[in-house]
């Protein structure tokens, strides 16, 4: 989730808050999915249409709304990408309770409860987190790899540089939009066991993806794991010894105290202004 | 004259509305030689090149390459016409290895994986010292062979015609000699070059045909040996022009 | 000048018509109302901030927030009276307000909306969390201001609080301080080589649209007998953002025009919550995208044409002159 | 007034690097009350870099700035504004949303002056850079020109004004805003007295205005003296070479 945000980011420097409701849709086309068509066993391939939808629409959304910035119609651009994606997020929040219901649906459990060892553990967060690293895996390897993978690198790194090797950064920055929500998607789809599905389960993810991203550094992909890791310290620090039931406090605070220090979180690149 | 491979006519451009960098250029870039264009700095040098290479759409003026007007085309289709642009400071991925940066050099055909091999090949031995250090990530090079690799990155699709900004700027004297030293080759390859450049006398060594660029103007053109003799008289006069 | 008098001339009719309404309506709309100003202060407060300064915070539903809580809460536990609870609160949030202006001094764009999102999570999670003290998700029975529950008193209450608000924000505006704080925003490089102070004047701005906010909240929370965390959640950051685009975003007239009308549809829409949220969230994209003034923009631009026939087009502060 | 002891500005062994590169290397430069001053050098030879370190923007590594003897490197910008000196800036940083009047009052306003003796002064001001007509214009729609002249005589409001650091004021400026940009420059030098320092590659216009010229090259100044003087010295000729 924080991977996709802070992969847009790190291509086309706009932070879409409205991400956490690109999982939800991806959710509600799992949900669909599993329950009209395909039923639980073939869960993988719902995520993975779940994920192919949320690039579409994302790259619908791109066109439209994001692209306009990048063609110089607008002027202030952080101001127009926030107030956008805030929108669109409360757009889509809506929708899907006029299509949906408020109602929360249960899809049917992933995998019956293993256990690994002594620790009971239920399907699906196995299956959440099993599916999380083949996702990753995916991704690294399509970055590293693949020459797509390499030209969004590039992208990121030297735009001018990608303009004289003859590669149209428009086009990219629309795919590069959709891979983000597509990332989304997946998520939702593979969490959707674990949060269930209903209009506001975008809402936590989103929550705990921007904490990471801001801890790690907007636009640095390796920033993402380790902010992974000292947001999850932090908090069972915050629980063991302050007071359990503000767990979520100890995430901001570590973000805030960030920020204040580096105010580009600790893996960010500042821009030079004057 | 021998036909000119790029046409430039009455340009004028600039970045902000109101603000002319160019006036009502023109010039021509004759085949299979180095044009050189020399001028101080904020003549427009830079903006000219920025316009052929359609970074910057110019408010007048027409362009011509090989007869075509090109001056609304996108960067990328010019790609494909076989012009290629060198831009001023380094237009390469630094986090990228030395290979990877050539391979997206070379993104036009790169489906095409028997001519990658062999234009690969062909930088390679242009410039052996890259073919070395090709896994090593471009930020770790020295700027001598950045410049390398960012002209090995633009050479490596073959092109007609190849725009190049200020080669020399911030490298050290022994390695500007070798930079113009592959121009030359490049040249020799049949590749016209155009070259804007601020170290007048290496441009001068390295050039056929010269154009001076003043204030958004041409001043003087000509082959040359014209410039040659008078250079440093035509210095003296831009500084206390009177 | 003929437009500052037509402004004053309108600005005094709506004032008439605000004091007279009330005998025509229905509690129902009187109450709802009511909260149609406490919306108008929030929405031109944040205009000054985001707006004007381009300090884009998310974090001014929170100081509400603060405030209605600490004043209620000063009342509960130390029985102090109602307005010593509201006034240490306002004194208590002035602090904070610019605590984190100060924080959020160095930041801009995106960091500064995220630092400030993060303080509104972390406030709207403590509330909800620390349920013995603060009442948690059940809210908090907080005393009421005219000791009456007829919202007659308090609509004259808030309609005078708005009132008053526009009128500071707007001499603000209009003053050497308007001055510093547009150029603050169009260039805080320039406007520092200008002389201007800009780290004064940037917390100046934080603290005054915070202080505002938590008075605001204040009288809510002692309007409405009970609040709750819910006032924290982001929906209402988004709400107000949504009212000052749609009025007008650097307009003093904006935030005004467009709360009153959204709330106005939103009453309209009371049976559908959903499809009003979605109407409104696509106005809100549409008129970022191509139409970027809002309604007071679309105002100035008929009145312009009028007045000066068909001399030229104005642009709208978003699209490049061609 | 101390000023006629010290000079107006002694930069001493100013230094300035950025991650590695040296911008400033060891740059002394004095200038009198009165002067227009001269500061030109073939690219990236670290002139805008001397402005933003006289302004507070760069802080310096080290060396000193003294203004009428006493130390302002490491002030903030609005400070040192304060004291009256102003600058430009090479790519004109006008308040677009605010019109012509209104970027005009925003120097007058941070000094203390009243309202209505701002609006005075800028109106005479505008009258005499022939904006009038565009007074209640906002700045986006200016030229490019019209938007650098703008930026120039903005800085004329600062009361105090003593030294005035003028960025490629002229560069691509159409010949009519050129010429305005001209006379005003030599009426506030001659009338007020105010000092100038020009940074600009137009070696006409800067032959035709400035007294003194110092070249920097490469972040070290390779000379100082009149026009002619400079322009013979064969060192500078080899820097304009791209030695």
């Amino acid at each position: 989730m924080s991977l996709g945000v802070n992969f847009i980011y790190g291509i086309m420097k706009v932070i879409n808050w409205a991400m956490g409701e690109f999982f939800m849709v991806g959710a509600y086309v799992q949900y669909l999915l599993i329950v009209l068509f395909l039923g639980v066993r073939y869960w993988y391939i719902g995520v993975f249409i779940a994920a192919l939808s949320t690039f579409f629409l994302g790259a619908f959304v791109q066109k439209i709304l994001i692209k306009p910035m990048f063609i110089g119609i607008i002027e202030e651009k952080t101001e127009y990408a926030t107030i956008v994606t805030i929108a669109l997020a409360i757009l889509f929040r809506n929708l899907a309770i006029l299509i949906g219901g408020p109602y929360i649906y249960t899809p049917p459990d992933y995998a019956p409860p293993t256990h690994i060892g002594p620790l009971p553990l239920s399907g699906n967060n196995f299956i959440a987190f099993i599916g999380t690293i083949v996702i990753l895996a995916f991704f690294f390897y399509f970055l590293k790899k693949t020459w797509i993978g390499k030209a969004f690198q590039a992208v990121s790194q030297n735009r001018t540089g990608v303009l004289t090797a003859g590669i149209d950064v428009l086009k990219f920055d629309t795919i590069a939009f959709g891979i983000g929500t597509a990332l989304a998607g997946a998520g939702g789809a593979l969490l959707a066991p674990v949060l269930l599905v209903y209009p506001l389960c975008g809402v936590i993810p989103t929550v705990r993806g921007f904490e990471i991203i801001v801890i790690g550094g907007l636009g640095s992909i390796p920033g993402v794991f380790i902010a992974g890791l000292s947001l999850g310290i932090a908090e069972s620090l915050g629980a063991a010894f302050i007071n359990p039931s503000f767990i979520d406090i100890y995430g901001f605070g570590l973000l805030m105290l960030i920020l204040l220090i580096k105010p580009y979180g600790l893996f960010g690149k500042p821009e030079r202004s004057v | 004259m021998i036909s000119a491979m790029l046409k430039v006519e009455q340009v004028t451009s600039g970045y902000v509305e109101g603000i002319d960098i160019l006036t009502d250029v023109s010039l021509e870039i004759g085949d299979g030689m180095i044009t050189g264009m020399i001028g101080p700095n904020g003549a427009g040098k830079s903006t000219l090149l920025k316009v052929i290479f359609a970074f910057l759409n110019p408010r007048q003026g027409k362009i011509l390459f090989e007869g075509q007007e090109i001056q609304n085309y996108l960067p990328s289709q010019l790609k494909w016409m076989g012009m290629s642009y060198v831009p001023q400071g380094f237009s390469i991925f630094p986090q990228l290895t030395v290979e990877d940066n050539l391979l997206l050099g070379a993104w036009i055909f790169r489906r095409n994986k028997k001519l990658l091999e062999q234009r690969l090949k062909e930088v390679y031995e242009f410039f052996p010292l890259l073919r070395e250090r090709r896994k090593e990530k471009a930020t770790y090079l020295s700027g001598g062979f950045l410049r390398m690799l960012c002209i090995g990155k633009e050479i490596i699709t073959k092109p007609k015609l190849l725009l190049i900004d200020e080669p020399s700027e911030g490298l050290a004297p022994k390695i500007v000699k070798e930079i113009y030293n592959f121009l030359l080759k490049v040249k020799e390859q049949g590749t016209t070059i155009f070259l804007v450049d601020q170290n007048i006398m290496k441009a001068l060594e390295v050039s056929d045909y010269m154009y001076l660029l003043e204030m958004g103007q041409i001043k003087q053109r000509g082959p040359k040996e014209e410039f040659e003799e008078h250079i440093r008289e035509i210095i003296r006069d831009s500084l206390i022009s009177r | 000048m003929v437009k500052v008098k037509l402004t004053y001339l309108v600005s005094t009719l709506f004032l008439l018509i605000a004091l007279v309404l009330p005998i025509f309506l229905t509690d129902y709309w009187i109450y709802a109302l009511t909260i149609t100003y406490y919306y108008v202060v929030m929405a031109v407060t944040w205009n000054l901030l985001g707006g004007y300064t381009g300090q884009f915070s998310l974090s001014h539903h929170t100081f509400a927030v603060i405030g209605s809580y600490t004043s209620a809460l000063l009342i509960i536990q130390t029985g102090m009276p109602l307005w010593t609870g509201m006034l240490s609160s306002w004194i208590f949030n002035a602090i904070i307000s610019v605590l984190l202006g100060i924080l959020c001094l160095r930041m801009r764009g995106i960091y500064l909306a995220l630092t400030t999102w993060a303080f509104a999570e972390i406030v709207k999670t403590y509330i909800r969390m620390d349920f013995e003290f603060t009442g948690g998700d059940r809210g908090l029975k907080t005393a009421l201001f005219f000791k009456t529950i007829n919202p007659l008193p308090y609509y004259y209450l808030f309609l005078g609080f708005a009132v008053l608000t526009i009128i500071v924000i707007a001499l603000i505006m209009h003053s050497r301080i308007g001055y510093y704080l547009r150029a603050i925003r169009n260039d805080e490089v320039a406007a520092q080589t200008m002389g201007v102070n800009i780290v004064r004047w940037k917390v100046f701005a934080f603290m005054a649209a915070s202080v505002f906010a938590s008075i605001a909240g204040t009288l809510y929370g002692h309007f409405t007998g009970l609040i709750s965390p819910v006032s924290g959640e982001f929906y209402e950051m988004a709400l107000i953002i949504i009212f000052v685009v749609i009025g007008g975003m650097r307009s003093q007239a904006g935030p005004v025009v467009g709360a009153v009308s959204v709330r106005f549809l939103a009453e309209i829409l009371k049976k559908w919550p959903e499809v009003r949220m979605v109407i409104l969230a696509a106005v809100v994209i549409l008129i970022m995208r191509f139409f970027n003034g809002g309604i007071m923009e679309f105002v100035r631009r008929v009145v312009q044409r009028a007045k000066r026939g068909e001399r030229r087009e104005p642009v709208s502060a978003y699209e490049r002159k061609e | 007034m101390n000023s006629e002891r010290h000079p107006l500005l002694t930069i001493e062994n100013l230094v300035k690097d950025f991650g590695g590169l040296r911008a400033v290397n060891n740059v002394s430069l004095n200038l009198t009350e009165g002067e227009i001053h001269g500061l030109i050098g073939p690219n990236g030879s670290g002139k805008t870099t001397m402005i933003n370190l006289v302004t507070g923007i760069y802080k310096i590594d080290h060396g000193a700035i003294y203004f009428f003897g006493n130390r302002i490197d490491g002030l903030q910008p609005n400070i040192i504004a304060g004291k009256g000196i102003m600058r430009t800036f090479q790519i004109s940083r006008v308040f677009k949303d605010m019109t012509v009047l209104e970027n005009m009052m925003v120097p007058a306003l941070s000094q203390k002056q009243s309202m209505a003796e701002a609006r005075k002064r800028s109106e005479e001001l505008l009258e005499f850079a022939l904006l009038t007509r565009l007074k209640d214009e906002p700045a986006k729609n200016l030229s490019g020109g019209q938007n650098m002249l703008l930026q120039i005589v903005r800085g004329f409001m600062n009361k105090d004004l003593r030294l005035y650091l003028l960025d490629e004021p002229f560069a691509g400026v159409h010949q009519v805003i050129k010429g305005v940009i001209l006379r005003t420059i030599k009426k506030m030098n001659e009338e007020k007295g105010i000092t100038f320092m020009v940074v600009s590659h137009e070696l006409t216009t800067i032959q035709y205005l400035c007294h003194q010229i110092s070249v920097l090259h490469r972040g070290e100044m390779i000379a100082q003296g009149t026009m002619e003087a400079v322009a013979n010295d064969p060192q500078v000729i080899d820097a304009y070479l791209g030695g």
